[in-house]
């Protein structure tokens, strides 16, 4: 009797790419539902355009090059890049800017380096900051929750803003924009208020905006299930959420007045988001475990120095660029000691 | 090399040996002054004259020059034609000159210009030496006005913006718009842009040389393919 | 703290490759492997802070008080050639061990416009001496950053399915645009 | 006792029970039996028989000729049918020389039968080696190492502790499991003479702690007032903690060092199998003719073990247990994780054959799309050598081969957890296994061609110096002739003479500057 | 004007006299690159290259004048480390790689006029005039040169036999998202044949 | 091997100064040559510069040529030079340079032309680091926002709306940007502060001494950080660091 020959092992492996894209997918969920009840319709509405662009971009790409379309579509990675990026942009945003955000994500970012498992840089991240310097006004147009839930703001008037990238008659951007916290704590910071005066508008929660608050600790929710199915590591987001704190304590404590608290900054802009679910793609992150805390700290620290002394008011997407950048020389670097070696693993 | 003709040697310049596509030399003001079609043109010409005083400079003294001190010497000719097409240009293209800022200088350092008298001129009479000098700043003009152009039309809608910089008052007429500038492309403007046009632009070169590689490869290649099948 | 801004800000801020465009050619030759990366890194270093200071007095002390300012960059270049030359006999004679390492990327340095460019650039913002050993010692260190980064990204793309036309300097062109992108998160930092 | 862990490694489903469930079957002899001539690691054996000949059972039928070689013996009596191309136990599916033996059925023992070593305390440990060594044994945990090699310490070396290796830990196989269980006073006694020989003066006995019934078996076998000299110790079942490297940390905390072996920290290492080999050869006489396979799988009807002649098919065994199920697409010989698959069920078994594993299309991976790795780090993260799988994958790919011993490619023991885990289903162990034998190539290649350059170096010396002789022989010739002859000859042997000399003083250039470039590569 | 002719006219003086001091002070010599490419070369000394031997070759490379992949017994790992070694882009082999062979002297029609023993780069070959020659099997590095100089055609080149020992484990196939149709369609193919 | 032959370093040496020799004399002729028109050039540039926002008054002096340094809180700045245009010997307006401190990624610099009676003649902005695509239509090249200015005086609008209109001023912000409107319309109001407070010594500030006239120097061009269309632009030059 013949059989068929195979290299081992040979039990049925545990998981797949696509089955790994799809839980984090899921995880992100109930955050996305949490921004889309505060937000309004436009949250929806970037989400299921940058997932068709990401999708079609994607497609194009592996049929440039030959590549099979199907089996790269399952693998859901591109679904993933299109929805975090949709994420990152205000709701109401044009239409155009998605296209020039998923086409950079996936095109450049990822299938000029051969696609999937390739792209040293976070594609959902390239095209953020690719479309936040290149359209800066669109990008921080965040409407303003109260403004959405009280004012006409249908799905269809959504459909139409994003489509056309004008308002609806009789509404003006001044009008139904709002600050988002870190904006506000930048924009009030230069004008010479305090962070103790700031944070007293009524708009605060607890640490930050409350629908702010209340979609992080839903990312959050999301993101410690992803740690609980084992499809993230502890590693990243821990690191970095604690190295954001850390720094963000000690000048807290020097000048409370001058540099906002540790909670603030864990729970606004992308913060949580970010630890969870963008500084944690495994691709473009640091690989081994050391590299990946150190990588998680870098990330926290950058944030912190990009929000509070640069020109950007929130650092997740440029810190993470930044140390994806360091990601290869963090994992030359810091080889674990292997079995049966003294002294470091190198050698 | 020593042997190529002044066809192959205009060539070279403007493709197979492209300096700022194939050599990768001279990048830097490739990449900074290539915002505007005006720029990249200005700092192209001030590159192109640099090289070809040079290449006939080094050309005319190759025999004269003991290897120890060549380099020095090329370095001290490159960078007098330097200061002194930086002067003129102060002096008659103020403008231009304050925009090119401190890339002026910098042609001292252009690695392609160096490189060119070490690897030909100091080896190639000077007619030859000057052709190469003109080919070689021609394709770096060349590329480099690609980029300026690329980035001009996509990051302002324009093209030929500023040409009073370089033709006087009535360069301003030349302009043309494309579309509105707010509707720009900022990124195309920024650095990365810079080094995105440029990678685009040798991935294309790399595209048309294996177009044209394979065109006459392909059809000899087509019978033994076939064969096999048909049998 | 004000010399530690200038080091943030050539470091980062306005780092040499990625934001100034300067000593790219290195940055795009040498940057194949890790190794010859970091040689080149230490070299660099070294030479561009010994030229910052010698051209700061060559100019402090010769051009200034002659008045010829418009003969900078033949002096400069001049004094580069000779830093370059007389690191190089330095280390030839003191370790042959560190000649091994450095010796093949010397010479290129004389080349590498972010030496001259540190030269003109410290006369321009009048930097005094500290400053100007600190500006040249700052940018170098960036540029030696960036490049064993990016050479690090190199090493990892060069096993990377990238399209053909894309392979070799394309991508390295598109990977430098892409960290260009990431330092565009520093621009604003420090409110100078 | 205070047990230790190593990095990684797997909680795996162990399927055990299907097989022992059935107690151990014993086979009978079949009509004909392929023996491998190389069953184990190192060189091969020389074949000591002729087509024709006819052999006892127990009789020598394959020579060590090499220090690092095993002796095979003929599994029963019976007629030599030729020396043939027999597919073997092998990944590659190749065919390799076999002794084709036409049993007799009678299973008779020859003249030559060593004999039985009942008083083997007295024995001197050299002498017991010998036996181990006549015996043929090889290890039985799956490496098939010659045993008298390990067995045999090295200068300065001192043995103190005897690990006997009980874990099983590979799901599915249960052949050690059942040995335990049948003949726990065979397996001690081994372990005493093996302790005997190298004069250790311990003895860890580690079993998995899924394997009660051998450890109560075990316990109940051991002497009380044997308690402190062999110990009996139950480790958490953590795949691979039956890799010799992980069951020694696990046991001591200590690890052997890379590229050294166990021997190193006074220890050696031997599967439970061995140790019973042993005790046969040297209490019964006794060659390793026959072992305990364990016949399983999704794909076996009456999954059980089943001791067997060396040599018997497999196709037999799967027999002997009730058959495939319909669906069975795929033979492993070894356990799931570290076997091999065999493309024809007609291969024998051979000494270190302790498991067939037959799985259907749904039990184990299938050729689906395997996808580019991701970087999930989830093969470092069960890496037993804490290696980084992913990195020495991408090394492996791009044919970075000094960087990827940088990484520790030999430190890797091939165990597989990181291709199990791999969400983009890698062939990880196989890129190891292609990079590893790339080296080894590249290594004698290189040797290859530093001899091929000595070789060319030296013929070019040797012809200038020729050509020199040459050219001086020819000069004084000519001065001879000179002398006598005419004008005319003079004249012609003065160009000559020119010629020769310029020749003369070219080679005699390019030797000086040949010699001076040696001087200088002396000293630099 | 006198002032700037003076100013750097001094500075290059006293730079000249660094540079004349120095270049005789460290004069380079001997040409370190070309012995650390010679010993990467496979030493078949065939010629394939163009070159009369791997040195020659060798020292052209390290010149910069030859390309790195003109070797075909070195194969696609020589390219990669030559590559690696002088930090060029690897590039595909000119001439196709063959398999490992050796030659075999046809002993019976051998008439020992030891052309072949002349043409042996390495003497891999032995006998006497007007004796039988055999190929040393372990030394001969299969460069072919022997076959044209014998007269009587009595050299073959016998591919090295492979057994169980050699065999090796192959390179995994990428990925199928990793290979352009056409390489996808040739494996399924060259599959289908096997089966 | 390493014996000197200190002859060959000799005619190294001599070889080497003769080129550099002959090259300096050359740069040296053509900076001979061009030095003039160089030196005219750079005064070129500030003129062109004060005459845009001294639009429309009728001045008979260079005022490139007449300038004084202020220092003051209201500018923002030390030492900063403030340009005189004059009928005769009487004051017609002024070019004040000034820095805004706020804005959205540090400071403005801008240029304010007065009249005598306090009206805002023009302003330009000659350096800022605002975000590009946003901030960035505070340029005249960009949008005619800074044309708003043109005409107002303190009293036109009252002091009280001289903010940007989200802040219940007179002024638009930009939509999406409302930092760098309030700095530069802040700053602006502050110069006409600083112009009320100091009226009289401006207007009573002697012309320059005929062999006073510094030459302007601007030194080295700056290098584009960004190339952006700030610096694209030569106007963009800072007239307070045109000055040495
Ligand atoms: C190539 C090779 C050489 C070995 N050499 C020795 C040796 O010299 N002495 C010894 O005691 N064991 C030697 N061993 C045996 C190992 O220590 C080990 O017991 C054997 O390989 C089985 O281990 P495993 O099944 O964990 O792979 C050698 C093994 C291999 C593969
Ligand atoms: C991953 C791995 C798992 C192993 N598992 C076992 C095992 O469960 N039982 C065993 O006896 N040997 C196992 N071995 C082999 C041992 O490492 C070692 O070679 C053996 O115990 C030595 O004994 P032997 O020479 O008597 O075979 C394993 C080896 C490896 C690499
Ligand atoms: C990338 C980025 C760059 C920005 N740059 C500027 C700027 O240069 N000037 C400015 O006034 N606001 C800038 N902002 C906007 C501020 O964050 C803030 O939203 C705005 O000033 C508030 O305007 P509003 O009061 O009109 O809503 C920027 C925002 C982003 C996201
Ligand atoms: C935990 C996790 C996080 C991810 N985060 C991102 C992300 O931030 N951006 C992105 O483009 N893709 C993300 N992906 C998807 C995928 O890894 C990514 O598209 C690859 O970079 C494509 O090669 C993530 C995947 C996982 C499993
Ligand atoms: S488990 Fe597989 S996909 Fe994940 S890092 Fe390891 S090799 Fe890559
Ligand atoms: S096969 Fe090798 S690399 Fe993989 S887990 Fe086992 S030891 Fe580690
Ligand atoms: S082709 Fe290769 S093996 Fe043959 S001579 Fe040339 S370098 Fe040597
Ligand atoms: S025997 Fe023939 S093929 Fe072999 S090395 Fe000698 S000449 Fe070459
Ligand atoms: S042009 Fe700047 S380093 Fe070459």
């Amino acid at each position: 009797m013949r059989f068929q020959t195979r290299t081992s092992p040979h039990m049925v492996p545990g998981h797949s790419v696509g089955h790994l894209m799809r839980q984090v997918l899921y995880a992100l969920i109930p955050g996305t539902l949490a921004m889309a009840w505060f937000f309004g319709w436009g949250v929806l509405v970037n989400v299921v355009l940058s997932v068709l662009f990401a999708v079609m971009f994607e497609a194009l790409m592996v049929t440039l090059r030959r590549r099979p379309v199907g089996v790269t579509l399952g693998d859901s990675s591109a679904v993933l890049a299109g929805w975090l990026f949709a994420l990152a942009i205000p709701p109401l945003t044009p239409v155009w800017v998605l296209l020039v955000g998923t086409g950079f994500a996936i095109v450049v970012a990822k299938h000029l380096y051969g696609g999937l498992g390739y792209n040293p840089f976070n594609p959902a991240m390239v095209g953020y900051v690719v479309v936040l310097v290149s359209f800066p006004r669109e990008l921080s147009l965040w409407p303003s929750p109260q403004g959405l839930m009280e004012g006409p703001f249908t799905l269809w008037q959504t459909l139409q803003t994003t489509l056309t990238g004008r308002l609806p008659e009789g509404l003006d951007w001044d009008a139904i924009t709002r600050a988002s916290p870190l904006d506000m704590m930048r924009e009030s910071l230069i004008s010479g208020q305090t962070v103790h005066e700031i944070t007293r508008s009524p708009v605060f929660g607890s640490f930050s905006q409350t629908e702010w608050e209340w979609a992080g600790n839903l990312f959050l929710l999301g993101g410690i299930w992803l740690m609980y199915r084992r499809v993230i590591t502890w590693h990243i987001p821990m690191s970095m959420l604690l190295s954001l704190a850390t720094i963000a304590g000690v000048f807290w404590v020097i000048d409370p007045d001058q540099f906002a608290s540790p909670a603030f900054h864990v729970f606004s802009g992308a913060a949580i988001i970010g630890a969870f679910f963008i500084a944690t793609d495994p691709v473009s992150a640091a690989t081994t475990p050391l590299g990946r805390v150190l990588f998680g700290i870098g990330i926290g620290i950058l944030v912190y120095v990009i929000r509070t002394w640069g020109g950007y008011p929130d650092g997740v997407a440029f810190a993470v660029l930044l140390m994806n950048m360091v990601a290869p020389t963090l994992d030359h670097y810091t080889r674990p000691r292997i079995f049966g070696h003294s002294g470091d693993g190198r050698g | 090399m020593i042997t190529s003709g002044y066809a192959d040697i205009i060539r070279e310049g403007l493709w197979t040996n492209n300096p700022g596509l194939v050599q990768l030399l001279g990048l830097c003001p490739l990449l900074a002054i290539s915002g505007t079609v005006i720029n990249a043109l200005g700092l192209g010409l001030a590159t192109i004259a640099t090289l070809l005083i040079s290449n006939t400079l080094v050309s005319l003294l190759r025999e004269h020059v003991r290897p120890e001190i060549r380099i020095p010497v090329y370095v001290l000719i490159i960078a007098s034609a330097v200061t002194a097409i930086e002067l003129v240009m102060n002096a008659w293209f103020h403008g231009l000159f304050l925009v090119l800022g401190i890339f002026i200088p910098l042609i001292v350092t252009n690695c392609a210009i160096i490189g060119r008298a070490e690897a030909f001129a100091s080896r190639n009479s000077v007619p030859r030496a000057a052709l190469d000098g003109l080919a070689m700043g021609v394709g770096f003009t060349g590329v480099l006005v690609t980029i300026g152009a690329l980035r001009e039309i996509v990051g302002q809608g324009s093209l030929l913006d500023n040409a009073q910089l370089l033709f006087g008052e009535w360069g301003r007429d030349l302009r043309i718009e494309i579309f509105p500038q707010e509707h720009g492309f900022l990124l195309a403007l920024l650095p990365p842009g810079a080094f995105l046009a440029m990678g685009l632009l040798i991935a294309v070169k790399n595209l048309i040389d294996a177009r044209l590689e394979a065109r006459p490869i392909a059809a000899p290649a087509a019978a033994p393919e076939t064969a096999p099948t048909q049998s | 703290m004000e010399y530690a801004l200038i080091l943030v800000s050539t470091i980062l801020v306005n780092n040499f490759v990625l934001v100034k465009f300067l000593g790219l050619c290195p940055f795009m030759g040498v940057s194949r492997k890790v190794e010859t990366a970091t040689g080149m890194g230490l070299a660099t270093t070294f030479v561009l802070t010994l030229s910052a200071v010698s051209s700061y007095v060559i100019n402090e002390y010769l051009l200034t008080p002659l008045g010829l300012e418009y003969l900078r960059t033949i002096a400069f270049i001049l004094v580069i050639a000779a830093v370059v030359q007389f690191t190089e006999m330095v280390v030839h004679k003191t370790s042959p061990l560190l000649y091994n390492v450095l010796g093949i990327f010397l010479p290129l340095i004389t080349t590498n416009c972010a030496v001259l460019g540190v030269a003109l650039l410290n006369v321009q913002e009048a930097h005094g001496f500290v400053e100007s050993a600190l500006y040249g010692f700052g940018a170098a260190i960036g540029f030696s950053i960036v490049l064993i980064l990016f050479s690090a990204i190199r090493e990892r793309i060069a096993a990377a399915d990238v399209p053909v036309p894309f392979r070799g300097s394309a991508i390295a062109m598109i990977t430098a645009g892409l960290m260009s992108l990431g330092f565009m998160g520093f621009s604003g930092l420090l409110r100078l | 006792m205070q047990l230790h862990h190593f990095h990684g490694g797997l909680k795996l489903a162990d399927h055990k029970a299907e097989s022992t469930t059935r107690p151990l079957l014993t086979l009978g002899v079949p009509k004909f039996l392929y023996v491998p001539l190389s069953q184990h690691i190192g060189a091969q054996t020389e074949c000591a028989v002729r087509a024709g000949d006819r052999v006892a059972k127990g009789q020598r039928i394959g020579r060590a000729k090499d220090y690092i070689c095993a002796n095979v013996h003929a599994p029963t009596s019976g007629w030599i049918r030729g020396i043939v191309e027999h597919p073997v136990p092998h990944p590659s599916g190749l065919s390799a020389p076999c002794i084709k033996l036409e049993t007799d059925g009678r299973d008779q023992w020859g003249d030559d039968r060593m004999e039985p070593w009942r008083d083997w305390r007295e024995r001197d440990p050299r002498s017991l080696r010998e036996r181990v060594r006549d015996a043929g044994i090889v290890g039985m945990g799956g490496a098939a190492f010659p045993t008298a090699v390990k067995l045999n310490p090295r200068p300065g070396k001192r043995i103190h502790t005897l690990v006997v290796n009980g874990a099983e830990c590979e799901p599915y196989i249960s052949c050690d499991d059942i040995l335990m269980r049948t003949y726990p006073e065979a397996v001690l006694e081994g372990a005493r003479i093996v302790a005997h020989m190298i004069g250790a003066e311990h003895v860890l006995f580690a079993v998995e702690d899924n394997k009660p019934e051998a450890l109560r078996a075990l316990t109940d076998a051991l002497p009380s007032g044997e308690q402190d000299f062999i110990r009996i110790v139950s480790i958490p079942s953590v795949y691979p903690a039956g890799g010799e490297r992980q069951l020694i940390k696990v046991l001591t905390g200590r690890e052997v060092p890379s590229a050294g072996l166990p021997a190193d920290l006074g220890m050696v290492c031997h599967n439970t199998g061995t140790l019973k080999a042993i005790r046969e050869a040297v209490v019964a006489g006794q060659p390793l003719i026959s072992r305990i396979v364990t016949v399983t799988g999704p794909g076996i009807r009456e999954p059980r073990n089943v001791e067997a002649l060396i040599g018997t098919p497999f196709a037999d065994l799967v027999a002997a247990v009730g058959g495939y199920t319909p669906d069975v697409d795929r033979l492993v010989m070894g356990g799931p994780m570290m076997g091999f698959a065999v493309g024809d069920d007609a291969v024998p078994i051979i000494k270190g054959t302790n498991c067939l594993l037959a799985t259907r299309p749904q039990d184990a991976t299938q050729p689906g799309p395997v996808m580019p790795c991701i970087r999930c780090g989830e093969c470092t993260r069960v890496c037993p050598a804490n290696l980084l799988p992913q990195q020495m994958y991408w090394f492996a790919k791009s044919k970075d081969f000094d960087t990827i011993q940088d990484y520790g490619l030999f430190d890797c023991i091939e165990c597989g957890c990181c291709a199990l885990v791999c969400p983009s289903n890698i062939p990880l162990v196989q890129y190891y296994r292609f990079a590893k034998q790339e080296i080894w190539e590249r290594e004698r290649e290189r040797q290859k061609a530093d001899l091929a350059r000595e070789r060319f170096e030296f013929r070019q010396q040797r012809q200038e110096r020729e050509e020199h002789e040459k050219a001086e022989r020819l000069a004084r010739k000519k001065a001879a002739l000179g002398k006598k002859d005419s004008e005319a000859a003079d004249k012609k042997a003065a160009i000559e003479d020119a010629i020769e000399r310029a020749r003369a003083k070219k080679a005699a250039q390019s030797s000086e500057e040949r010699s001076s470039k040696d001087r200088e590569r002396a000293d630099g | 004007m006198l002032n700037a002719i003076l100013a750097i006219a001094g500075l290059a003086l006293v730079f000249g006299l660094i540079l004349g001091y120095s270049a005789q002070r460290f004069r380079v010599e001997g040409d370190p690159i070309a012995d650390q490419v010679n010993n990467l070369l496979p030493q078949t000394q065939c010629g394939q290259c163009s070159y009369a031997g791997c040195r020659p070759y060798a020292e052209a490379i390290a010149a910069g004048e030859a390309d790195i992949n003109r070797c075909p017994p070195g194969g696609e790992a020589t390219v990669l480390a030559l590559a690696d070694l002088l930090g060029r882009d690897p590039k595909p082999l000119e001439v196709e790689e063959k398999d490992k062979a050796v030659a075999v002297i046809d002993e019976q029609t051998c008439i020992g006029c030891t052309l072949c023993i002349q043409a042996c780069p390495v003497d891999a070959i032995v006998g006497a005039a007007k004796q039988m020659h055999t190929v040393i099997e372990s030394e001969c590095t299969g460069c072919e040169l022997c076959l044209e100089p014998c007269p009587v055609d009595c050299i073959e080149m016998a591919p090295l036999e492979r057994s169980l020992q050699d065999w090796r484990w192959s390179q995994p196939a990428p990925s199928p998202i990793e290979r352009p149709r056409e390489a996808r369609q040739k494996a399924t193919e060259e599959h289908r044949e096997s089966a | 091997m390493a014996r000197l032959v200190v002859r060959d370093v000799v005619i190294t040496t001599l070889l080497l100064g003769l080129f550099a020799a002959i090259g300096t004399a050359v740069v040296a002729w053509v900076h001979a040559a061009t030095e003039a028109r160089i030196a005219e050039n750079r005064l070129q540039m500030t003129r062109t510069r004060v005459t845009q926002v001294l639009e429309g008054l009728d001045y008979d002096n260079d005022p490139v040529t007449d300038y004084h340094r202020v220092s003051d809180d209201r500018l923002g700045g030390e030492d900063l030079p403030v340009w005189i245009a004059r009928r005769g010997t009487e004051v017609v307006g002024v070019a004040l340079s000034a820095i805004a401190p706020d804005g959205y990624s540090g400071d403005i610099h801008l240029l304010v032309g007065i009249d005598r009676t306090g009206t805002v003649r023009g302003v330009r902005i000659t350096q800022h680091r605002e975000t590009p695509g946003l901030g960035d239509d505070i340029e005249v090249e960009r949008s005619d926002w800074i044309h708003d200015f043109r005409g107002r005086s303190l009293g036109d609008p009252p002091i009280e709306r001289w903010r940007v209109r989200r802040d219940g001023g007179v002024f638009d912000q930009f939509t999406g940007a409302t930092v760098t409107p309030r700095a530069v319309v802040r700053a602006v109001r502050n110069a006409l502060l600083y112009f009320e407070a100091n009226s009289e010594e401006l207007l009573a500030l002697p012309p320059p001494e005929e062999d006073e006239v510094l030459i302007i120097d601007p030194a080295v061009p700056e290098i584009p950080d960004h190339v952006t269309p700030t610096e694209r632009l030569p106007e963009a030059e800072p007239p307070g660091e045109l000055l040495q």
